[in-house]
């Protein structure tokens, strides 16, 4: 046991760290600590920058044109771009699909899409929820049956995350009727020009755009578009959910919010904000700042492997405190800057600044807003709760 | 102590539901004159002006619905705040003819207090400066609800010798920059900007002090701690419904343990607010003025303690569908983000009660 | 709808602040603030000078002994006696068995057993509990069997508050094996120094002593001793047990802590407690305020009936908040005495105080841990979302 | 970074459980023989000194071992702290010979830095005054761990030059009182007073600033942490247990989800002290004094803000036998009552890591 990191991570961390601050453009950065949705002409220009570097699929294994790092170099990276306010690249692509075409895809596939997905030429968005299946992939009913050389799709996807701008969704598809919830699913590459999809996007709460509906009506791709075998989807989805099983712990954007605060309240106090409200912010901080340190170091136990067959239980746990702690975190931002977070921003900053509003403000009510999604997807926190139990006690 | 509503407040409260009801497909176009008709601007107007000089609970009945309903009109701003600060402020018959002008709905007036980087600051900074037998107004006002409809700005301005003056203007004259914008909430308020624009001296309604300002403010908080109360309600009732009626895993939401207490958990929190209001009314009636501003501020910091939370986990509880603008619930918790933010937020009010406390 | 105390009511209240400025005796006040379990002599006077009043039974109908209250008046009379660290005096005969006896007793048994009780001799315990059946009645094991003139009971008790120093029990026993569940249950008077009845105390983590285990072997009592008729004891606890629907919520103690706690913080700020602290616990306090002003019209609904049908789970309300604010309060008071609570005081203050702790010491680790048991008993709060859930959700 | 435990840990937490589990029925008992029999009390203490010298990693996994089975000899203050101060401030030969008796287990010295009336400050306002070769001790101390059972004591006092002297005292000499007590949690303490006992010159050990005994604390609160940490996690095992085993309403406990949700709850909190335990100890391998004692501040912070409130559901969850003191589990929130308590409060290390962290 030996609770340190390495001289080499440390060395990793500097070069992480010089790096970003080289290349990660200005204006980049200002708009990705708005916390807005940015387009992919925002941050096409930052891909390019890693991919030059080598440095464009950290999750991916080395092979196939990943980084080969380390668990721990991965979660150093991403501390990192947190802290700097550097964007997450295209995630669903980078994170998900990219590792399952690695691992199931044939090399025609590979061939076909790693490399413009390294480049930023290819953005993938992941077509799995359905209207009637929010939790329950089990119950998917979209429809893929093939016919000849293709697959014909039919069905509706709903909580599309970029579908409005993606090149491809990696679609989750019954192929088996007649088998078991479970075995008849497949996964289908489908690109989002073909004729018959359409997408709707789905107005949010918080103001922002960025989730969609995608409606398949006699979708045809062709059948060398299944990755992997017929009906070994639910596989595969497992592997690619199981893949960043640390990403919900939001570790990185924790830290940034972190970092942010303290010169929130400072700047607040210039503009009204009396002491004994700044003193209790400044609380909130500390205790916030304390629990995600631990929150960290429950990431690297399961980078580590530590957990070892607790590692679904701890997964889930470190989900349910990553959005809560985003909630309380947004939260604290948005009570710092008071009435100063009512306006309604736009994700464009190009219109004036409300006459009240710092140039702080904009984004903020947007993510605390947003972050209520947390606790939602990727398994709401009750579904968490119970592979926790069902994992360690029952 | 008598917690049963009076045949009247029966029917305010189910006219007002069914007014919002029926006009529920309208919701943004401006229903000020339906207020006015319905009485309910009168209802805070006093009656040697023209009102009903309604009691605090009548008020509240209406606020409750108001946030059932999402109502968007300012009403606390340009019928309680505003009207109060005149009733103090103004006299004789400039005051009575303003008063009934504004419960007949013929003039809307916003309350402009708040300026720039100044937080829930009620000192004005902006100045009105003698000149000839007018002022000059320098400085801006913000977040000025209803500020971009209103036919006149209620604003307050340091005068010369240091006092506090409560002005009437016309945003629409030359020398004023009103800038409209929208809310989180889908609401709509203006920050409107002078320079060195110069008022006659009939403007100057009359002179008022910081603290009576502090006190026209409390009936409208009490107001929106009772819309938040009505919609926290509504939101409850809402996520029972869908928690009834959607199944996952083969079975209905409803039939989960830990769904049936998050909702009852919620439910427990809305049900305290109302009886914190119910303290504050008491103190309103009993007319100490220490104990009434303690008891509001009470009020405020139990009903926008929580209810971000509680309107979040109604989302929360919804799933996905809850993050959507087509469906209500998610409206709520942002209507809750800009109340709790609107007359003082609740470390504001904490730090009211604890001084009061003492 | 008037949301206001009327004249009368205030008047009330100054009535009964005099009556207890005058005759509470100084040093009860600061035993019942200590918070330790008091014994019989040290609170029988002050149930003599109630008698005295009239005061005696606040709960009970006024043609038997009580004093005829409206709700709103024995809540002001309640928090009054919390406010001024009277005790309640032997809650469980006064407010449970004493109303069930006036409503369902023979004219023989209120003859018998009302006049003691009011005069503070005759002192009841509650034999509701059973090792088998926690919060679950319906499932209780003793039985009482008629045999000739008297009923033979067999069974245990558990959690048995105050049996060590009651004159009787009130049992809750099967009369009826055959019948449901809970058809077949009475009540039935037993005393307790009937042959056969054997009390064993538990000890309990707060290191006080007031609950027990009552062991009944072939105990024999007369069949007069039947409250009411046989097999209708699930109606009648469900009247005792409904009688006090408020009583859960404390907010006489609650009330009690709140005065208390800003002169703790002042001392303890000459003890080295440090302003950033004792600004904190200021901050819990006035938070905990607002909650129990909340709570206080919360109960003022109860009372006034304006609950409706929602009666059942507005009670479950406040039975919630009453234990959740208990053991808050108890915790910032144990939080600002700091390591003074740490010495395990003696109920009998007759021992020194250890040099590092001040008067106001003793007793407050101890009500800690006792308010615990507050989400526990009378039904867990789990118990009681049920309640909630069923009554108003399902 | 390696979170595996090595084949020499393992075997010293088998070897402390396997202590544990045969001495279960004399707990009671003085156990601080068979600590040194065992090399529990040499792993503290420097090499050079006869001792083990050591990782922190070693004695945080024979402190969760103690919290697990209620131990209640003193080690985190006779075995740490004393350690830890005589190795900073004692010399040569005094040092080694006194480092190693108390390895052996043949003295027992108990720390005795606080007094009455002033919470957690190590400052002492107990004056030892110059008198002929030797000192004259005045004051008193409290809440000394082991205070009654140890053959000396090692307290801290102000100088007449103002600097703070460590003195090492035999408490049954004549001139001081002692009165052992118990904690709340079956522990022994006590208060000594010492009117003015007059002791040798070689009595005081040497000179120490204050910072320098905060930092003789900070393994010592490492300790109780994982001790905390040791008796959760047994607590939420015999929960889980409990909750298969008991039947209520015809059903397993362990059936009902909210229930379940609120073990799973208490589960990921305790789970998160282990985490914070660990960035606590990479920070005292790290070096960097400021980031060790913010790191460590931390950790106390996470661990005593939720330990009561765990210990407290596990109670909760037991229904009435969890608050009997024949089971276990009501054991564990009296020791988090004491520990969070034992050297500096949730509170005062709140205030430590903030003033830590500018």
């Amino acid at each position: 046991m030996k609770l340190a990191f390495s001289d080499e991570d440390k060395a990793f961390r500097q070069e992480v760290r010089a790096f970003i601050a080289a290349e990660l453009p200005a204006d980049l950065a200002r708009r990705e600590a708005m916390g807005f949705h940015n387009g992919r002409a925002t941050v096409d220009p930052w891909q390019r920058k890693l991919h030059a570097r080598g440095w464009a699929a950290p999750s991916w294994p080395r092979e196939y044109g990943g980084t080969g790092w380390s668990p721990i170099q991965r979660y150093i990276f991403e501390l990192e771009c947190g802290l700097a306010n550097a964007p997450e690249y295209s995630l669903i692509a980078m994170s998900m699909v990219g590792p399952v075409i690695c691992r199931f895809g044939s090399p025609a596939l590979q061939e076909r899409f790693l490399a413009p997905m390294l480049s930023g030429d290819c953005w993938f968005c992941q077509g799995f929820s359905e209207p009637q299946a929010g939790s329950d992939l089990a119950s998917l009913r979209t429809r893929a049956v093939r016919d000849g050389d293709d697959y014909v799709i039919n069905g509706q996807k709903i909580w599309t995350t970029d579908a409005h701008m993606a090149d491809y969704m990696i679609c989750l598809a019954r192929t088996d009727p007649d088998a078991k919830p479970q075995a008849g699913l497949s996964m289908i590459i489908v690109p989002m020009d073909a004729p018959g999809v359409t997408v709707r996007p789905i107005g949010t709460i918080d103001g922002d755009a960025h989730v969609n509906e995608v409606f398949l009506e006699d979708v045809r791709v062709p059948a060398g578009h299944l990755i992997g075998k017929p009906n070994e989807g639910w596989t595969q989805a497992k592997f690619l959910l199981g893949h960043e099983r640390t990403h919900n712990a939001y570790v990185g954007m924790l830290c940034r919010y972190l970092a942010r605060i303290p010169g929130l309240i400072d700047d607040e106090c210039t503009r009204g904000l009396g002491p004994v409200e700044a003193a209790e912010y400044r609380r909130r901080h500390a205790l916030l700042a304390i629990d995600v340190e631990a929150l960290q170091w429950s990431v690297l136990r399961v980078l580590a492997g530590e957990e070892g067959p607790r590692l679904n239980a701890a997964a889930s746990a470190i989900a349910i405190r990553g959005a809560e702690y985003l909630l309380r975190a947004a939260d604290l931002e948005t009570a710092i800057l008071g009435p100063q977070v009512i306006p309604r921003f736009r994700p464009d900053d190009s219109l004036p600044l409300p006459a009240g509003a710092p140039a702080s403000a904009p984004g903020r009510s947007t993510q605390y807003l947003y972050w209520w999604a947390a606790t939602i997807f990727g398994g709401t926190d009750e579904i968490q709760r119970n592979i926790i139990w069902n994992t360690l006690f029952r | 102590m008598d917690f049963t509503a009076s045949n009247e407040q029966e029917m305010l409260r189910d006219s007002a539901r069914r007014f919002f009801a029926d006009r529920e497909g309208d919701r943004h176009a401006s229903a000020w004159g339906s207020y006015a008709d319905l009485g309910w601007l009168a209802l805070v107007a006093p009656e040697d002006a023209g009102g009903i000089g309604g009691d605090i609970e009548d008020i509240l009945i209406l606020a409750e619905e108001m946030g059932r309903a999402l109502a968007h009109e300012p009403y606390a701003g340009s019928a309680i705040v505003a009207m109060r600060l005149i009733d103090r402020t103004a006299d004789g018959d400039a005051r009575r003819e303003l008063l009934a002008a504004m419960a007949d709905g013929s003039i809307r007036v916003a309350p402009a207090l708040y300026e720039p980087g100044r937080r829930y600051a009620l000192s004005p900074s902006m100045r009105a400066t003698g000149d000839g037998g007018g002022f000059r107004l320098s400085g801006a006002k913000i977040l000025v609800p209803g500020g971009g409809d209103a036919d006149r700005l209620l604003l307050s301005a340091t005068l010369d010798d240091g006092t506090i003056g409560l002005f009437l203007v016309d945003p629409a004259a030359t020398g004023t920059t009103v800038s409209r914008y929208a809310t989180i909430d889908d609401g709509a308020v203006a920050d409107v900007a002078f320079d060195a624009f110069i008022i006659g001296s009939e403007s100057l309604l009359g002179r008022i002090d910081i603290e009576a300002i502090d006190d026209a403010l409390d009936d409208a908080r009490l107001a929106l701690c009772a819309d938040a109360l009505g919609g926290l309600e509504r939101a409850i009732a809402m996520t029972s419904d869908y928690l009834s009626t959607r199944s996952q895993f083969g079975q209905p939401l409803a039939s989960f343990q830990a769904l049936q207490h998050s909702l009852v958990e919620i439910f427990i929190d809305t049900d305290s607010i109302r009886s914190s209001l119910y303290q504050a009314v008491a103190a309103v009636h009993d007319g100490d003025g220490v104990a009434r501003r303690r008891a509001i501020s009470s009020c405020w910091v139990k009903t926008f303690g929580a209810a971000k939370r509680i309107a979040g986990t109604a989302v929360h509880l919804h799933g996905g569908i809850g993050m959507t603008t087509e469906y209500q619930v998610g409206h709520y918790l942002r209507r809750m983000m800009v109340s709790e933010r609107s007359f003082g937020d609740v470390e504001h009010h904490l730090a009211r009660y604890m001084a009061l406390s003492t």
